[in-house]
């Protein structure tokens, strides 16, 4: 009678055989050992940081009572909202044109403004390096007063973040219903009620990811905002950065633990309103 | 007609690349009727329902509604409101701001933008789903917020692009009652495009038939059913048998013709006196029998039964002559016990009243 | 019957989490017979069908194929092909690739290969586009390609799985008669699922009507629509008008009932002897007229006609009785000047043959 | 008589209006501006580098002649092959894992899997360092025989990698049709015969656009290199960072450009071999 085949031997399992969970196992050691270290010892009483002696959080007290490390800090966050709401507005506007108009070489163009994207960061870095030595704009911010001092930075990092934004919002756009905006039209309203009411509501998840997005690229970025800043300016990665290179210690652990986070929830947070959804065809 | 609603007079849209959409196409629909534009997908008739609405321009022609040349008036500024093929409810809007939204954007006071939204939604049977948000609703009721948003703005022309296509059988019926009682209770002009001809016949008082852009014969349904004016719109509006003949006489309205597989046939024509022609005939006006049958006057031929398709209500039966016509009949199986009562390979004898046949020019 | 190539004893299917998907179901399938398992989506007739092939082991019964329990034989094992709803061509093979997949994966010779890959090719008409990768092709070709795959395998059941969904409907009837053509040149068992009523009662030898996994009737196509078992099987294959009644007196075969707005009728019943039952009409057999009929033994009532809906070939009426009782009929347009006849608002008798009503249980 | 509406007045359009066009103009300057500088300047005579004085491709041949510049690209490219196949290979497994097995926690694994696409290159780095460090394996490499001397490298490369080799062929696999699988096998296939004819060859553009951009990913990277070589191991990003630190040369412009184009071509290709196909769906 019936039903004789065993579990995991079904007919559509390659079986859950000894040497995948084997796999599995080296993977998870291989990907997340480093991180749990890290995290770990960020809470680790020893000063040398090396051997476990018990839980503590004062690497973070002692971290937030660094000023060096603050003042970087507040230098990543300044600079990070500014270039995030430029970049937002750029790349939304871009967004839109891309999607919109018929214009000559548009699929070039769509090619090429995703080239910060894929360009390595080194290059790109020394890119911009060359540009603002050569257009003066670098001696021309040193001695400025803070926040100017950061433009540099800042305008390097709208440069790399706005094609993301573009290209999360274009991708959204994709799933615009064109009859949504027409029957805008029909039932009276004009082109700027239709943009306002019915064009601008439907991007709006795609915008507040790509925000995100350009907010935790911003913050994490070492090596572009290494050769954009000046010698006086520094942030949060380029801080870390100098002190690991004198040893690594529980404080850099503490900081580094703190920047994890906020990547990790702003992402979660953008791939949450990425999330294809079902209202969106209208 | 003077009292046409809307007068489409010679229009045309040439599309950029050369592509004809619409050519050369007058229509006028009178106040209050119930109009159907009908045809095969990527037959204009969409294209022409959207220079009614103003969201495509003609290239060429003019369109008159309520009297006035409409050939400056963008689209949010014409007394025609649309129903779209995807509904294009707000995703984001609840139904009543959904069906509000036209008062709004067009500035009518508050109060009286509150008890027309209102009207409307009870009107489409929605009161009680006003604060729902689209994505929580089926197919049927988000037509019902398109059918309510655009009612709400009285326009004097309320135009519907395929608006039960994208429902399911089962929905249809119920809501193309509805819009006949729609369409009867708000005394409002519909312009409906569909490929669907069980939807123009059951619900239009007119149809127009296009085909390739161009307006191939306007009428009522039945006129279209029974007189179609062209082979294709014989074809396209039901099935028919189509029998090539050769006309040897003509007198009058009565012609003399030689007819593929049935030999000499006297029959009427308003339009041919000669060459070959089509005798259209549909497979429900066929009778089929066993025997021969006696009565002089009607039109009949031999053959075998080549399939018979059971579907309960009606039986669907093939059957060839010696001379390699197949002739399509439909029978419908009156009594429980009857059933097409042939089995294929059978002889049997089909036959049918001349006034039954068509002739269609070739 | 002992010549049963697929006999399906008290098989269930139970999903975990609980849901029964097939309960208890028992069906001998005759040698060379085209079976069709019918009923409306989530009735488990897809998954009785992966059952046979394999794709699904049951919870509970057996299942025999050609004699043999099959519940240790996994689906490459059997002696089952079958076709795919979305067809499942092979996306990165040529269709020649495709077809004799399944004689390269088992070790057929190449020679034998080769020539029987190019008869199954030859039988569905695909030779010619051999080299073609599916993407090029339409859906139909698609479709046959599928069917070629599977026959080339010469299985002694051929499983179809909603094989006529995919095609638009001009496809579907072409398809429909190529599928019966191919099952009697092949001379093998098709299993067909479907949810189509017309495709179940078109091609069929005999039907198995489903409904919450288990099988309500299994029956010849005729019989299923003239004598259905149940209310259920009634209003699933094809329209019918179900009128309630109370059965007053029960004598052998005849009982006498008091029914809703017809007063009191006579009628023969198989099943019921008492208590409440539905009286079953299917709206072809109903006959309409503007004078009370005067032949004594029909059923007749008086109405007003609330719809009429013109499509072509036939004629849907809706007739409301001073009860309230709604009946619908369908009137065949046999000549070219009548129609239905009847206006909305019209008084009008509608009438039919006692033989023609069917008394089913509540 | 009709059409009198003007083109460019169309219902439809925002219009190409002036600023737009300022916008677009300003966009393009910001981004293409620093990257032709740096293309251009690998072609420039002067040997500062800091005005133009004619085209030359000296420079190609000075960078191509330096042999710490080439050790270092030999080293990267080495790297890069390495880390690519392993990736791919763990990548595909783990993509083909998580597609087809439930097992508990699969959601939240799914999620930890991509933690390496979003974690700050900067933490990676530290977090690799310190586990480097604390496990022994850093001062082990340290004097074997090349390429033993990568090892580090490779791991730390591949941890970062095979994470987006598993979402891509993920991505792809999403789009299979399973009745492919139950069709072979009703066709009379084994389970090893399904997965070798109808599985693979269906997963094979992801496989290839995924190592596609492990290897750009490998080649480019800087921050998390840095951390886990040691002293003696120099890849090419981290060469052209210690040669920028004295100073941008037409040589480093030179070999920047040779970067950027070995990575927009592996980009072009990978992304044209994850375009969704028709043939997909069977």
């Amino acid at each position: 009678m019936a039903a004789t085949l065993k579990p995991g031997q079904g007919p559509l399992d390659y079986g859950n055989r000894w040497w995948l969970k084997l796999l599995f196992g080296f993977i998870f050691f291989m990907l997340y050992v480093p991180i749990v270290t890290l995290v770990a010892f960020s809470f680790n009483s020893d000063k040398r940081g090396i051997v476990w002696r018990g839980f503590t959080i004062d690497n973070y007290a002692k971290a937030w009572k660094n000023d060096a490390l603050i003042e970087a800090l507040t230098n990543s966050i300044v600079i990070a909202i500014i270039a995030t709401i430029i970049a937002t507005v750029i790349g939304a506007m871009v967004a839109i044109m891309l999607w919109r108009f018929r214009f000559p070489f548009k699929g070039a163009y769509e090619g090429f403004m995703a080239l910060p994207i894929v360009i390595p960061e080194i290059c790109m870095g020394v890119a911009l390096l060359l540009f603002f030595n050569e257009s003066g704009m670098m001696s021309a911010v040193v001695n400025t007063p803070w926040p100017i001092n950061l433009s540099n930075i800042i305008i390097a990092h709208v440069a790399f973040c706005f094609p993301f934004v573009a290209v999360v919002v274009r991708s959204r756009l994709v799933g615009f219903n064109r009859q949504l905006e027409e029957a805008s039209k029909d039932l009276g309203a004009s082109e700027w009620q239709t943009f306002w009411k019915v064009l601008v509501p439907f991007m709006m998840p795609g915008l507040v990811a790509g925000a995100l997005l350009a907010f935790t690229l911003s913050l994490d970025d070492f090596v572009i905002t290494f050769f954009t800043s000046g010698p006086e300016t520094v942030t949060f990665p380029v801080k870390v950065y100098s002190l690991v290179r004198r040893g690594v210690s529980p404080e850099i652990n503490a900081a580094s633990t703190v920047l994890i986070v906020i990547t990790i929830v702003a992402t979660v947070l953008a791939m949450k309103l990425q999330a294809p959804e079902k209202s969106g065809k209208g | 007609m003077s009292e046409a609603i809307v007068s489409i007079k010679n229009v045309s849209k040439r599309f950029p690349g050369g592509v004809v959409a619409v050519d050369n196409v007058s229509i006028d629909i009178a106040q209050n009727e119930f109009f159907a534009l009908l045809g095969p997908s990527g037959c204009g008739k969409t294209t022409l329902l959207r220079m009614i609405s103003g969201l495509e321009t003609p290239t060429g022609g003019q369109i008159m509604i309520g009297g006035e040349d409409m050939a400056l008036t963008p689209p949010n500024k014409r007394p025609t409101n649309m129903v779209f093929q995807s509904y294009a409810v707000f995703p984001h809007m609840t139904v009543e701001d959904n069906v509000s939204y036209g008062l709004r954007v067009t500035g009518v006071p508050s109060d009286e933008t509150k008890r027309r939204t209102a009207e409307a939604l009870e009107m489409v049977k929605l009161s009680h789903l006003a604060a729902r948000k689209p994505d929580q609703m089926s197919g049927g009721q988000r037509q019902r917020v398109a059918l309510a948003r655009a009612l709400v703005k009285r326009p004097k022309v309320l135009l519907l692009d395929e608006p039960l296509s994208a429902l399911d059988a089962k929905l249809r019926d119920g809501m193309r009652m509805e819009l006949t009682r729609l369409q009867e209770t708000v005394g409002i002009t519909f312009i409906i495009v569909t490929h669907d001809q069980d939807e123009a016949l059951s619900m239009a008082s007119r149809i127009a038939v296009m085909d390739k852009g161009a307006v191939q014969q306007i009428a009522t349904p039945s006129e279209l059913y029974e007189h179609p004016a062209s082979r294709f719109v014989a074809d396209f509006i039901g099935k028919v048998n189509l029998i090539d003949a050769k006309v040897l006489r003509s007198v009058g309205k009565h012609i003399s013709c030689e007819a593929k597989g049935l030999g000499k046939l006297d029959l009427e024509s308003t339009g041919t006196t000669g060459g070959t022609v089509s005798i259209a005939v549909r497979p429900e006006k066929l009778k089929i029998g066993k025997a021969e049958p006696k009565a002089a006057n009607l039109i009949k031929v031999e053959g075998k039964v080549r399939d018979v398709a059971y579907y309960g209500d009606t039986s669907h039966v093939v059957v060839s002559t010696k001379d390699g016509l197949d002739l399509s009949i439909n029978v419908q199986n009156d009594s429980r016990e009857g059933g097409a009562g042939v089995e294929r390979g059978q002889k049997v004898w089909v036959h049918w009243s001349p006034a039954d046949s068509l002739v269609l020019a070739e």
